[in-house]
């Protein structure tokens, strides 16, 4: 099963490469853009065709390894 | 004093740790592999030295931080053993709980290796006991990651129990615009709550020599010794 | 051989870069028309990258010999012996082209190339140095492509943990299509401990170590061809990815298996990775080689036999083992998490036979596939020589000081903090002068002995004059040497310049190295190790003649060296050599004057030769606490570097005869800058005099003020204001673009 | 107007980091997982409601600073 986790970071931590980007984004002349911020995706294939295993082994996964929730919040999706 | 650096995947400032502490004790620290069990007998001091621990993915000291002989490390400092992160050994050391807070990119998003002035916040501890109280050290930065945050309470305890170990700061000891990378309260290390595990993004190990760079990390060192002795 | 092949037409010839007569020669060779893996593999082989074909012919005459050169040219790495058991393995080499097309992968895996090569040889790396052309400021790629190199540089030698301790970095137009990536990796190994690509023994297993291969860098014109590429995403060639966490385990894993005696013979995947690589380790050994690529470990699904002799993964090694210890060998890599996988064994057939999927996808006679290569004489002409320029006919500044502070904050003169704070040039703790002064000096291991390393070479002396230019090249590495109190030993290059099928680029070749081979035998300077780029040209129009010499000192005792760096107030500050005013081809003309006409300044060997023995005398007597070379920008620049880097000025009294702005911005060759003790000034003037060596005293340290005859007064603030300024401002100026 | 943007590196170039973090998983005995790669997601705004200009302004951002398109694809989606 095909799946994909994002990581962002909690909106109370500041985000240090986002503000940069956002940065080079206006002087590049995006004037328009505001609040970017930047996260990570995983994405990653599971054994078996368990649903909701797989869902769960995955939100482990985050809680494990993938997401230092101290300052990141995760999102699981799998694929159809 | 029986030292052990631990050796992960990717470290590479193992041997200059283990040169500063044979240096400053004149004994041999062993060099223990990240897939071990349990730490040599005897014990006094671990060192989770500074390098790139898995190439540095996913998240600094994340993968390293998960390694099985975080486990004995854990257990030596709910012992009280010293435990002493430098650099990558500092995002190990959060990562995996036994300090608190986040090493987050600096804040100019670039590498910085430069000299940087130190300010010792609180000398007497089994890491400064070689220091004096607001003394002003310089030795080097070298990292990607070391803009140390942690949310406000965490913050507060911290600052509150005096478990800053170490300021960014200028010649004249001016802590405020030091900063190499952004970090809160010009935070350039910190203690747990016992003061035996201590984590901090310089460099002292490469300081104990006047032919390079000066001796100015060598207290750090000589104060393990004396503790562990 | 295997069926199912694609006809090999002549549009298919030229796409893998073989001239129709290069293809007959590949007919006479093998009697038969080539399958498509033989024609990937000959044209591996026989490319201007591996063959050398244009510059082999001229590259034979340069002096490679010394009692001290343990290998010469033709290894991975050249070697020298700097006594006490210990050599001193070293290389440079160019990642220019992909630099260009993805400025931070192409220049870490540049890094990851050069490391490679030194740790084949069974040494540490310990020390790192990158020289880098960039096009001109204003170009609009330029910004972005100098953010991403040295991030690349940067990310890799930091990560893999060795100190990148020094290098060059310019700005030329004439690199605006073409920059310029010279990476040089400097390890250390006991002499009786050195490994080599030559194979051994019959029906010894071929070895695969590292990551797995995929279907990086592939031969872009063939991959793009419609008969096999079925306009897949997947198959297209890609740019590779470096990756240090693997190098830096295949560094503790070769090491470790090197010690443990297993290793009969090793051999880096480089440039056509398993093709250059397998063929060295037989040909040179004068054995043949069988490959089963149904065991090569792959990234990806489908690789052709065709793919996987051409790709050029990262991170790989090939090494012929003996077979009593397979079992240690394979622990080893396991431990350290590496892909390892026999591939194939030597053979006593010399052909290079490789298998895939049950069939033969290549028998070729192993020898002539290296020896047989093309070579040839390229028609080339000499560079018209360019008038000398008087001093006088150079106008002079309304003010010196302004010119000064205008001089040290241009962008080819202002420092390059920006660069190497990115590097982490303090690891391994042995770092004794660090970047921003004349040589890097680096202890070896706990000492007593040190090494001093630099990187040099002055492309407009190279593009007014190739045989002065690649001279000065050779001589001012021996002087940056020379000033930190080293003994010039040898030296690696890297020869970048245009195409060579245009007789003035092969003119310019053929005089720099004329030029480059003079010096290194007036100055006992041995050339070990090298690398070729050529086509560095776009549109017509070349780079700079750019042959990059990275110079390699020994310190019997590295507590002796000394920085540029004034350090006391009081001491007196002694210019050595000869000035005359040479502003042809100078600093000064091309900032102050955007000229860079006339003939650069001419180089005398004996010169150099005897105030660079003079200078290293002083130094290791004790008698030196600061010393710089002149170069780019003359005597001004350099007193205003040393003022600079220990925060203390000076006071200069008398000058040399001539026009003042000729006289402080001239660049006359053979010079040095020393302050000493005022108890030493006068030996050291009247042991000068003795020695034949031009002296003149120029004033005394102290303060915090350069001040100049007439009056000129600047503080070393203001100095390093404009020194340090440049750099960062021009990188924070608009955002980089891909 | 809220958008996410997701570069993904293209398939067969070579992801270091899914590989570490996919040893990792597998380590801590998530043994079933497979094909782990690595991406980055950016969260921003763009000032005014023309949802066509919008989407090209942010495909210009992605050509010219978020993604690195030798090595990297990136899709972009506008929030409601
Ligand atoms: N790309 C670079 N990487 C590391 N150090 C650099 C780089 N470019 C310049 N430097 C350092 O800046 C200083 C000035 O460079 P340069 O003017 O070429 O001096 P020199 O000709 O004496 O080597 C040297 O110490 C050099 O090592
Ligand atoms: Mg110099």
């Amino acid at each position: 099963m095909k799946a994909r986790v994002t990581v962002t970071l909690k909106t109370s931590v500041l985000d240090p490469q986002g503000k940069a980007i956002e940065g080079s984004l206006k002087s590049l002349g995006f004037d328009g853009v505001s609040n970017v911020r930047q996260g990570k995706v995983f994405d990653l294939e599971v054994a078996g065709d368990d649903r909701a295993k797989a869902e769960a082994d995955i939100k482990a996964m985050c809680e494990k390894l993938l997401a230092n929730t101290v300052i990141e919040s995760y999102r699981v999706e799998i694929a159809g | 004093m029986k030292a052990s650096v631990i050796l992960f995947p990717g470290s590479n400032r193992e041997r200059d740790a283990a040169r500063a502490l044979k240096h400053a004790s004149g004994q041999d620290a062993s060099i223990v592999w990240h897939g071990e069990t349990s730490l040599p007998a005897g014990t006094d001091v671990v060192v989770l030295p500074g390098g790139f621990s898995y190439g540095d993915y996913l998240r600094c000291g994340a993968i390293a931080a998960r390694s099985p002989v975080m486990d004995a490390v854990r257990a030596h400092a709910e012992r009280g053993g010293l435990v002493l992160g430098i650099c990558n050994g500092f995002q190990i050391l959060v990562e995996s709980g036994l300090l608190p807070g986040a090493l987050l990119r600096n804040n100019h998003l670039k590498f910085v290796c430069r000299m940087q002035h130190l300010k010792v916040e609180r000398a007497g501890t089994p890491f400064t006991n070689g220091y004096t109280d607001g003394q002003v050290i310089e030795v080097a930065v070298a990292h990607g990651d070391g803009n140390y945050l942690a949310d406000v309470e965490t913050l507060e305890r911290i600052e509150g129990d005096g478990r800053v170990a170490f300021r960014y700061c200028d010649a004249e000891g001016n802590v405020g615009q030091a900063s190499p990378n952004g970090s809160v309260n010009c935070i350039a290390g910190i203690y747990s709550e016992r003061f035996n595990v201590l984590g901090l993004m310089p460099h002292p190990e490469n300081f104990i020599d006047p032919l390079v760079g000066g001796t100015d990390g060598a207290g750090l060192f000589a104060s393990l010794a004396k503790a562990a002795a | 051989m295997a069926t199912s092949q694609p006809q090999i037409t002549p549009e298919l010839v030229a796409q893998h870069g073989l001239k129709p007569d290069e293809y007959q020669r590949i007919l006479d060779l093998i009697g038969r028309e080539p399958s498509l893996t033989e024609l990937g593999i000959f044209s591996a082989m026989w490319n201007e990258h591996c063959s050398y074909k244009s510059s082999r012919i001229h590259l034979k005459g340069l002096p490679t010999s010394a009692p001290w050169v343990i290998q010469g040219p033709g290894e991975n790495a050249g070697i020298i012996d700097i006594g006490d058991g210990i050599a001193v393995v070293f290389k440079m080499e160019s990642h220019n082209h992909p630099s260009f097309i993805e400025p931070y992968q192409g220049a870490a895996t540049g890094c990851g190339g050069i490391l490679r090569d030194v740790f084949t040889m069974g040494a540490r790396p310990i020390a790192a140095l990158n020289a880098l052309s960039f096009g001109s400021p204003d170009h609009p790629r330029t910004r972005h492509l100098v953010s991403g190199v040295v991030a690349g540089i940067g990310h890799y030698g930091n990560a893999f943990g060795v100190p990148t301790v020094g290098g060059q970095t310019r700005f030329h137009t004439r690199y605006d299509g073409n920059i310029l990536v010279n990476a040089m990796a400097v390890g250390i190994c006991r002499t009786d401990q050195i490994f080599y690509a030559a194979a051994t023994g019959v029906g010894n297993p071929i070895v695969y170590l590292g990551s797995k291969t995929g279907r990086d860098g592939i031969h872009g014109a063939t991959m793009a061809s419609a008969e096999f590429d079925e306009g897949s995403e997947e198959k297209r060639p890609t740019v590779q990815v470096g990756d240090p966490f693997a190098e830096k385990l295949l560094l503790e894993a070769c090491l470790e298996l090197m010690a443990s005696g297993s290793v009969i013979a090793i051999q880096d995947m480089g440039a056509a990775g398993l093709t250059c690589s397998a063929v060295e380790m037989g040909a040179k050994g004068d054995l043949g080689v069988r490959l089963d690529l149904n065991s090569v470990p792959i990234r990806e699904v489908g690789m052709s036999a065709y793919e996987m002799m051409l790709s050029e993964s990262q991170e790989r090694m090939l090494m012929v083992l003996d077979p009593s210890r397979e079992e240690d060998a394979q622990a080893i890599f396991t431990k350290w998490g590496l892909d390892f996988a026999i591939v194939g064994y030597t053979t006593d057939d010399l052909r290079f036979r490789v298998e895939h999927g049950g069939s033969e996808m290549a028998d070729l006679p192993i020898k002539e596939l290296g020896d047989e290569a093309p070579m040839y004489d390229r028609p080339h002409v000499e560079t018209p020589k360019r008038p000398v320029i008087r001093a006088e006919d150079v106008p002079a500044p309304a003010s010196l000081r302004a010119a000064l502070l205008q001089m040290i904050g241009s962008p080819d003169l202002c420092s390059k903090r920006w660069v190497w704070e990115q590097y982490d040039h303090l690891i391994l703790g042995n770092t004794v002068q660090r970047p921003g002064g004349d040589s890097a000096v680096v202890r070896v291991e706990d000492g007593p002995k040190g090494l001093a390393l630099t990187c040099d070479v002055t492309p407009r002396y190279c593009e007014a004059d190739p045989y002065e230019g690649g001279k000065q090249a050779v001589a001012e590495a021996w002087r940056n040497i020379c000033a930190v109190g080293g003994l010039p030993r040898a030296l690696t290059d890297n020869l970048n310049f245009g195409n060579p099928e245009r007789p003035e680029i092969m003119g310019q070749f053929v005089g720099c190295l004329k030029g480059i081979s003079e010096a290194c035998i007036a100055l006992d300077f041995p050339i070990v190790s090298g690398n070729v780029s050529l086509y560095n040209e776009t549109l017509g129009r070349g780079i700079l003649p750019t042959p990059t010499i990275g110079g390699v000192g020994v310190l019997d005792d590295v507590t002796k060296s000394v920085g540029i760096a004034f350090r006391e107030a009081g001491e007196a500050v002694i210019l050595i050599g000869d000035t005359g005013g040479w502003l042809g081809c100078s600093a000064y003309l091309s900032v102050m004057h955007d000229r860079e006409d006339g003939a650069p300044p001419p180089v005398d060997l004996a010169v150099e030769k005897r105030h660079g023995d003079f200078v290293r005398g002083l130094i290791l007597d004790g008698r030196v606490s600061a010393s710089h070379d002149i170069q780019d920008g003359g005597l001004a620049v350099s007193l205003a570097e040393m003022a600079m880097a220990g925060g203390v000025g000076a006071t200069i009294e008398t000058l040399p005869q001539g026009p003042a702005h000729a006289v402080m911005f001239g660049e006359d060759q053979g010079r040095y800058i020393l302050a000493v003790r005022e108890s030493e000034a006068a030996g050291v003037l009247d042991a000068a005099a003795k020695t034949g060596v031009p002296v003149l005293r120029l004033g005394t340290t102290g303060g915090h003020e350069l001040t100049l005859p007439g009056g000129d007064r600047i503080s070393v603030d203001e100095l390093r204001n404009a020194h340090e300024g440049w750099l960062p401002a021009y990188m924070a100026g608009v955002a980089t673009e891909n």
